[in-house]
């Protein structure tokens, strides 16, 4: 069972990583921001599961903090950055 | 460890030396901004296999709601020009190659140290597991931190405090226009700023006996004031109230640590029946001034009045 | 093993599943739009699917109140950074007339 | 009082004051400031005196007790820097209240920065404490934590002046981060090895395995940076020569000064187990080349406060030159007395030329004629601290240099003796260079008034370099009460 958890927490690592890609191929700045917003939700995902396959539970509260703040840096981005700028964006 | 921990460790060991080569050496500092506010949360999950849960749930706090806020504020005063850095991608030539040879070293001085190291090695834990019924709270890191090594996170309160005051010598500039927040944002707001107070007291409280704490609740509570001020700017000056509150937690750790020693003990020399609360005062103390140091840094050094961004 | 044990895999083991397409869906889509879509399914449904299915195996109320609320907060700071990254963009193409 | 509690209150009065000072803001700051800073100097002078009578002291911060807790440790090398920064620092404090106050008149200070000048005072009341702690401190890691406070307080204090201070403060925090992190990874190495970051602890228990020696390396590279040994000296002339003038002495005078006794605790104190002939030479040439370096750089500068600042690059060389002799027993009080008298120097240096710079609006050294009538007290404060930093008697850079070169001799090194007197020669040749501007050129007419209040500590200061002549004996007698 934890065996099978840890994989699935490497799983879902690996293909939220896989979506990196995105940031690096863009083409326009909200792209980048979908795959970190993401890799974010990933985080929360293997968050939960090694807090079950290493049973620590406080883990939980590692994942918490990162659902809870997962907005703050998207909502810096719309506020502060114009999303399709870049010097390839917007093409 | 098994297959899979190990392949989970691997990945995440090779994600992040990846991340950091390409966040380095992308010239479009938008993206390298991105990845860097993901290589703090992939780093928090290192910490987690480390098993070091308190610095991850502080690199969760900090990298994803300080840090990632401060460094997208960053690229927007860089303006459009700026936010392509023309030196990337790194080019070779003969300092960077002494000076990557340098690191090279290091690294391997570093490696082979670790690897040289005794096996089974446990640093301080017997002593430290030996004074945890003395020290007032159950979580042997803020043993650590506010006990055994007092002394230490005192001083770095006052480098969190000078960190502001180095914000202030700097020049004013206008508060950043922004447009309303709208109701989406608004409504984002109204719900998660309430939570994070609550979690941050929460990490407050759970501090004494699991991963959490002053710095991580601080972390959580000014990454609430960071969504305020992006919703709706607003100006935080050096004015008497913020002075006091940026300052509060330092004194009050301080007072302490002065009253123990006209009482007649030791400088910071918690009484191991009071330690707890006073482990609490403190920490409470801090967590209010350093969530407003944080969330000074934010704002930075904004004049009075309604200001508009250069054209 | 018990049946429980197998279903809390099952569900688990499809939340990672629309992880896998949400990460897929972002690399192959063909724009902003249409990889929104993508992402709030990992976000939503993975996510989800991974919690009912831990909540399962959990030793008491408290952890599935505090599984569930991790959820609710993806929910809720997801769907909402979704439509302020769409409207934004939105709002920068009206301005610009580019299409991207 | 006892030793203890004159360390308490060493550590505690700055940080107190630095947060009142914080919190009661621009009309109190500069009176809670100065007000801290003679408490603050009267305690370290006390704790000297203290030392002297009843030897050294380890208190147990916290009650724990080393190696779980952090311990503060008191010796004579300890309270002799201690003492050094509590009388230098004072009379800084005196020169600042006048530079910061309300109404300024400096060129090197805009006007439209002035409603801040008020965060000087929290910011240099922290520096102070951080360097009280650093030098009280018998803990590796605690070290590493005040050095992050001098240093960051430094960086703001640079970053008063505005303008292109900035950068040069900028330049500081990128070298000071450098440091650090080379000196924490040693730190680390040392902890993995040893299981204690005592000082004390770690001399015991220290072994010359190589993990050790990369440690000692890190550190010490780390440690050279910031105490600006050539070649690693390049961030020291802007940020010294942009800072205001009460900034550009504290950093120049005192802070510099943190660096080079780090380099000292832990060679001659906690890794002295480890064969380091090789290294002690190292240090010793690369002393001589800053001597070099620094004093022909300081030749060609054409603002007095950069060559005030490139002097200080050849000064610290002079301390560096301890190493390769440190087995004589005059070696280390030789240079802690260059050091003390450098500090005083120093700031009277860096005060003369705010003082030049408040009167002409400017100081290009080629147009300064005139000091000696317009100013003297500025221009006796420039000559006699001029004395003191060529080496000449009677002064305490003299004194200092004379038990230096004894101890080259002693150790059959005649070599360091020559570069220690060229060196002087060459630093009289730029100081005399600028003196000859002030003081052979016809006065010009017009221009502002010096600020009393910072020719008068230049004086004092210059003084306090002079009679230092005289304090090799109490000084060494401190050290040996250190050792007891």
């Amino acid at each position: 069972m934890t065996g099978f958890m840890m994989f699935m927490a490497a799983t879902v690592l690996a293909s939220v990583a896989l979506g990196l890609c995105r940031v690096l191929l863009g083409p326009t700045r909200a792209d980048a921001m979908l795959a970190a917003q993401l890799l974010g939700t990933g985080a929360v995902a293997v968050l939960l599961l090694l807090s079950h396959a290493t049973a620590r539970s406080h883990l939980a509260d590692v994942a918490l903090v990162v659902a809870l703040l997962a907005s703050v840096v998207s909502v810096a981005f719309v506020r502060r950055l114009k999303p399709v700028g870049g010097h390839n964006g917007g093409a | 460890m098994t297959a899979d921990a190990a392949a989970l460790d691997i990945l995440l060991a090779v994600l992040l030396v990846f991340l950091v080569w390409r966040l380095l050496t992308l010239s479009d500092l938008f993206k390298a901004t991105i990845l860097f506010i993901v290589f703090g949360l992939l780093l928090s999950l290192a910490w987690v296999r480390l098993r070091a849960p308190d610095v991850a749930l502080a690199e969760a706090a900090i990298g994803s709601g300080v840090t990632g806020a401060l460094v997208l504020d960053a690229l927007r005063r860089l303006g459009a020009h700026g936010a392509v850095d023309e030196a990337r991608p790194l080019r070779l030539n003969l300092a960077r190659l002494s000076g990557g040879l340098l690191v090279a070293c290091l690294g391997a001085i570093l490696l082979w140290s670790v690897l040289s190291l005794p096996a089974g090695w446990r640093g301080l834990s017997a002593e430290a597991m030996a004074a945890m019924p003395h020290s007032g709270v159950t979580n042997p890191v803020t043993a650590s931190l506010l006990n055994f090594r007092s002394h230490d996170t005192l001083l770095e309160i006052a480098v969190l405090m000078l960190a502001v005051l180095g914000v202030w010598t700097l020049d004013a500039e206008p508060k950043p226009s922004a447009e309303p927040a709208g109701p989406i944002l608004d409504l984002l707001v109204r719900i998660l700023l309430p939570l994070m107070v609550v979690v941050a007291g929460y990490l407050l409280w759970a501090g004494g006996h699991a991963p959490g704490g002053a710095f991580q609740g601080a972390a959580v509570l000014a990454a609430g004031g960071i969504l305020l001020h992006l919703a709706r700017p607003f100006y935080l000056g050096n004015h008497v109230i913020i002075r006091l509150v940026i300052g509060f937690g330092f004194a009050v750790f301080l007072a302490i640590g002065v009253m123990l020693v006209v009482g007649g003990g030791r400088f910071l020399e918690f009484p191991s029946r009071h330690a707890g609360t006073l482990i609490l005062v403190v920490e409470a103390a801090a967590t209010i001034s350093i969530a407003l140091i944080l969330l000074a840094l934010f704002v930075g050094n904004v004049r009075e009045g309604a200001g508009r961004d250069a054209p | 093993m018990a049946v429980l044990d197998w279903l809390s895999m099952a569900l688990v083991g499809a939340g990672t599943l629309f992880f896998i397409a949400g990460s897929i869906g972002l690399l192959r889509l063909p724009d902003v739009m249409t990889r929104l879509h993508a992402l709030t399914k990992a976000d939503n449904v993975g996510l989800g699917l991974i919690v009912l299915g831990l909540s399962l195996q959990t030793s008491g109320p408290m952890e599935v109140v505090r599984l569930l609320l991790v959820w609710a907060l993806a929910l809720l700071t997801s769907s909402c950074a979704c439509y302020l990254v769409a409207h934004a963009t939105l709002q920068a193409r009206r301005e610009t007339g580019h299409d991207s | 009082m006892t030793t203890a509690a004159w360390m308490e209150a060493l550590l505690a009065a700055p940080l107190a004051g630095a947060v009142i000072a914080l919190i009661s803001g621009r009309r109190a700051a500069a009176l809670v400031g100065v007000v801290t800073a003679f408490a603050t100097a009267a305690a370290s002078i006390a704790l000297a005196f203290a030392v002297s009578r009843s030897g050294v002291l380890r208190y147990a911060v916290g009650g724990w007790g080393r190696p779980l807790g952090i311990d503060l440790y008191v010796d004579g090398l300890a309270a002799v820097m201690v003492a050094i920064t509590g009388v230098v620092g004072a009379c800084i404090s005196v020169c600042a209240a006048g530079y910061f106050a309300p109404k300024p008149t400096h060129a090197d200070l805009p006007s439209d920065k002035h409603d801040r000048a008020w965060l000087y005072w929290p910011l240099w009341l922290m520096l102070w404490g951080g360097m009280n702690a650093l030098y009280l401190s018998a803990d590796l890691f605690n070290i590493y934590v005040t050095q992050e406070l001098i240093g960051l307080s430094g960086i703001g204090l640079i970053a008063l002046a505005g303008g292109s201070a900035i950068s040069a403060a900028l330049r500081y925090l990128l070298l000071a981060l450098a440091g650090s992190l080379l000196y924490i990874v040693g730190v680390e190495l040392l902890y993995a090895g040893y299981a204690t970051l005592d000082l004390q602890q770690l001399r015991d228990r220290i072994d010359a395995n190589p993990s050790t020696f990369a440690a000692a390396a890190l550190m010490t590279a780390g440690l050279l940076a910031k105490s600006a040994l050539f070649p690693l000296h390049f961030w020291l002339p802007p940020a010294h020569g942009h800072a205001p003038v009460p900034v550009s002495a504290a950093l120049s005078a005192l802070v510099i000064k943190t660096g080079f006794y780090l380099v000292v605790r832990l060679w001659l104190h906690v890794l002295p187990g480890l064969a380091w002939a090789h290294l002690a030479t190292l240090l010793g040439v690369l002393g001589a080349a800053a001597v070099f370096w620094g004093g022909v750089q300081a030749l060609m500068q054409e603002r007095l406060k950069m060559m005030v600042a490139y002097s200080t690059v050849a000064q610290v060389g002079y301390l560096f030159m301890l190493f390769p002799v440190a087995s004589v027993p005059e070696a280390l009080p030789g240079a802690l007395l260059l050091a003390a008298s450098h500090a005083a120097a120093k700031a009277a240096l860096f005060m003369c030329a705010g003082s030049v710079l408040a009167v002409y609006g400017h100081d290009r050294i080629r147009s300064i004629n005139g000091i000696g009538t317009r100013m003297p007290l500025t221009a006796v404060a420039f000559a006699l601290s001029g004395i003191s930093l060529i080496g000449l008697p009677p002064s305490g850079g003299f004194a200092g240099k004379w038990l230096l070169i004894s101890a080259a001799f002693a150790a059959g090194a005649w070599w360091w003796a020559a570069i220690i007197v060229l060196g002087g020669l060459l630093s009289a040749v730029y100081l005399l260079r600028a003196l000859a501007f002030a003081f052979l050129e016809p006065p010009i007419a017009g221009f502002g008034r010096a600020p009393w209040g910072m020719e008068a500590t230049s004086l004092v200061l210059a003084f306090i370099a002079v009679g230092l002549n005289f304090a090799a004996r109490p000084l060494s007698e401190l050290l040996n009460a250190g050792a007891g």
